[in-house]
């Protein structure tokens, strides 16, 4: 078990994933964590964000006395337009999330499989779940990073040989954030990029519920 | 000209009646048209079934719709969500049949049936439960669902400004599945907070066309997710 | 064989038709003689057409000097937008065309047959047609109007039992404007609505490849 | 931010290269990108797909790239006018391959590829020469004929304005197939008439967001019709 002070914050996993965001992106941001990334971005760098709810080019939240009640994120918050930003239907909105226009989408998730399946919609003892944008972007998304704390409250791995939650989309993963680690999902196996400061590669071998090759592991660099 | 514009909110929402499929635009607040659905309570309609995003927020709206018992089955994307505490008290009370949809999906099914197609593939939802017992079909080699029309009745929606034939805008993230929902149903009825004149909407700039629009109801400006008279 | 001169004229056709459009419809004119149609609908009656290539509303030619090169209509001539008229894409346009919204749609035909069957793309002898938007304005449109010459220039019947023609749309249309007669598509038969003044049903029938009823034909009341 | 303004007419076109499939915007002359075309048949590109609704007019735009022998197939809606003699001459000659799709069929396959769809299910051309070969299904009793994607390697499109992140406006009934085209390719290039700063196009009237958008080209106005040099 490791010491709980090594992970990661919600704060440093988002800046690790800002990281790895290209200059020209369009990028779809999850509800929760990873709407925190925005403000890692750095200001030389144009990245995008999409809002399925028909918003392309969406900014920070507003200035107090600037809200405007009409403009909300997919997780419901107050947000802005950049410039150059524009407005669109569900339609449209959702013709860029499958079209492949969208260079990443950076989503929670309950669980991913070695193979790359995203389990995020519904948990396996629950009647239903709320489903929202979550299929159609996990499904059209020219890469979907997951971000996610390494294992459950109750210490199961999240990252596992093989789903046992519903599936949101098969095979989509690319690349996983976590409060211990960076995993890429290549083709044959979990290949274990960085490991947080103190945070060991067998510590995650060991909250973790597949193989992982950790050939090439570095360590992640904090500037937080 | 047809004259479009209702003279009372009871004009204008008569046409929803018992056992309806009505589809209400919005996603989260903004774009749902409140006050149509106030109307829609004070008739004291029931057995709707209602097709929209979310299931409802605090009191008012959607919410409102279900607490008073007008629905009985919610066709939605998002119904877990913490301001949707009346939606869970009535779906853990078994008084409420539920529908998740892809919101994608859902948007596709109405543009489709809107448009008068008879389905589409989309390869949202292949292997998970949401694609149980429909059709799966490979193109070059991928596979897809093959999903349905969905018709309204009615379909309820609020617009920015609507000019004097029916031609509409929206504001901002208001707009979402408005337009879309405005084209797939028998009757639409829109609320707008303003009226204009005809010339003052630019043919260029008009989303949704008056031929989409059989009735609106002019509400004036109030503040999102407080037009139920109930708050 | 009846007298020329007795034929209806083009205009006379297309007043007809413009007779029977109602208050508050939205009308789609094929290219060709429908596109006469426009003159004769009386100033009280509002009638909005829509023109295929993303004109909601299109209203007459411009005056002189109030030419717009990007505004034309599908047959290609200039034309303008009446106010409350709107621009749409072609998406939104064909979504209008078979969506249902067509009250009705007023085409050109080489045959119509007793069904309703519609032929007006391509001839027998010809390798390829010119299809444009007749197939998904004939499958979409609430109603189906033909407007044509009752015989082709040889004298051979274009309304028949059977079509021998490629299809355009199956049993779409319910109403042919010719220049001898009118004639309702009913479900079992064809009903000889009207005849031209000087036109005999007699003469309307044997310039006809299928029975027609003409139980309770009149004259068509001409006005110009 | 990136630059998508190209600086010369050869790098806007240059995209284009021997026996790609080309979706261009236009409905009659409105729409036409005349300029670009000109630009392609300077870089005497060969064995061109053309997807496009009408098969050129009179000598510029699609009818000068068929006349310079760019095009070995052309598919269109309504390719047999007076104004197409030049695809007629090279049809008639065996030079060009020719389908013909209908109009409402054409706009929604290029949507459909946009959009991440397989496919979509339509009543147009039930029973006719143009469903043959392809699959029906019955949806609620009513026969439908499944049609495919159809997709650009480039589009190649005409805009009134666009702002310097590349979102884009149209004039009139020049926007035609243009926005669906925009979504439909690997590439989008589109000649416009006016460029202007981010701040000058109205979020709410954007037609074509930038995200469609991968290069733009100023061509200021000409008259429509008139683009070719050849003219």
């Amino acid at each position: 078990m490791i010491d709980n002070k090594n992970l990661l914050t919600r704060e440093q996993i988002a800046a690790c994933v800002a990281k790895d965001l290209e200059d020209g992106w369009l990028v779809n941001l999850g509800i929760g964590m990873p709407t925190l990334i925005p403000s890692y971005i750095p200001s030389h760098c144009d990245i995008m964000f999409h809002s399925e709810n028909g918003v392309v080019g969406m900014g920070p939240p507003p200035l107090p006395g600037e809200e405007e009640l009409d403009l909300i994120s997919a997780g419901k918050g107050l947000v802005t337009l950049i410039p150059g930003g524009a407005y669109v239907n569900h339609i449209d909105s959702f013709a860029i999330a499958r079209g492949g226009r969208l260079d990443c989408a950076v989503l929670g998730a309950f669980q991913v499989a070695a193979n790359g399946d995203l389990c995020n919609w519904r948990l396996p003892h629950q009647k239903s779940g709320s489903v929202g944008g979550a299929m159609d972007i996990a499904a059209g998304a020219k890469r979907v990073y997951v971000m996610m704390t390494h294992t459950t409250r109750e210490g199961d791995p999240k990252i596992i040989a093989e789903r046992t939650y519903p599936l949101t989309a098969g095979g989509v993963v690319s690349k996983i954030y976590t409060d211990m680690a960076i995993v890429s999902v290549e083709t044959n196996e979990l290949v274990l990029e960085a490991v947080a400061p103190g945070v060991t590669p067998d510590d995650v071998q060991s909250a973790t519920g597949a193989h992982l090759n950790i050939e090439k592991v570095q360590e992640i660099q904090l500037n937080l | 000209m047809k004259n479009k514009r209702a003279e009372s909110l009871e004009d204008a929402v008569n046409i929803v009646v018992d056992g309806a499929t009505v589809l209400i635009g919005g996603f989260g607040p903004p774009g749902v048209p409140e006050i149509l659905i106030d109307g829609v309570c004070d008739n004291k309609i029931k057995d709707l079934t209602i097709v929209t995003n979310n299931a409802g927020t605090d009191r008012s709206g959607v919410a409102r719709l279900m607490d008073e018992g007008c629905v009985s089955k919610l066709v939605c994307t998002f119904p877990w969500a913490k301001e949707s505490f009346i939606f869970k008290e009535l779906y853990d009370a078994g008084k409420l049949q539920l529908e998740i949809v892809p919101q994608g999906t859902l948007a596709e099914r109405m543009r489709t049936a809107g448009a008068g197609l008879g389905g589409f593939l989309t390869p949202t939802a292949v292997g998970t439960d949401l694609a149980e017992g429909k059709q799966i079909h490979k193109v070059d080699g991928k596979d897809y669902v093959l999903e349905l029309p969905l018709r309204g009745d009615v379909a309820l929606i609020k617009a920015h400004k609507a000019d004097k034939r029916g031609n509409l805008i929206f504001n901002k993230s208001a707009r979402n599945f408005n337009p879309i929902m405005a084209m797939a149903a028998d009757q639409t009825v829109v609320e707008v907070s303003e009226e204009v004149q005809i010339h003052e909407l630019d043919p260029e700039v008009i989303i949704t066309p008056s031929v989409f629009v059989d009735t609106y109801f002019v509400t004036g400006h109030y503040e999102v997710g407080k037009g139920s008279k109930q708050v």
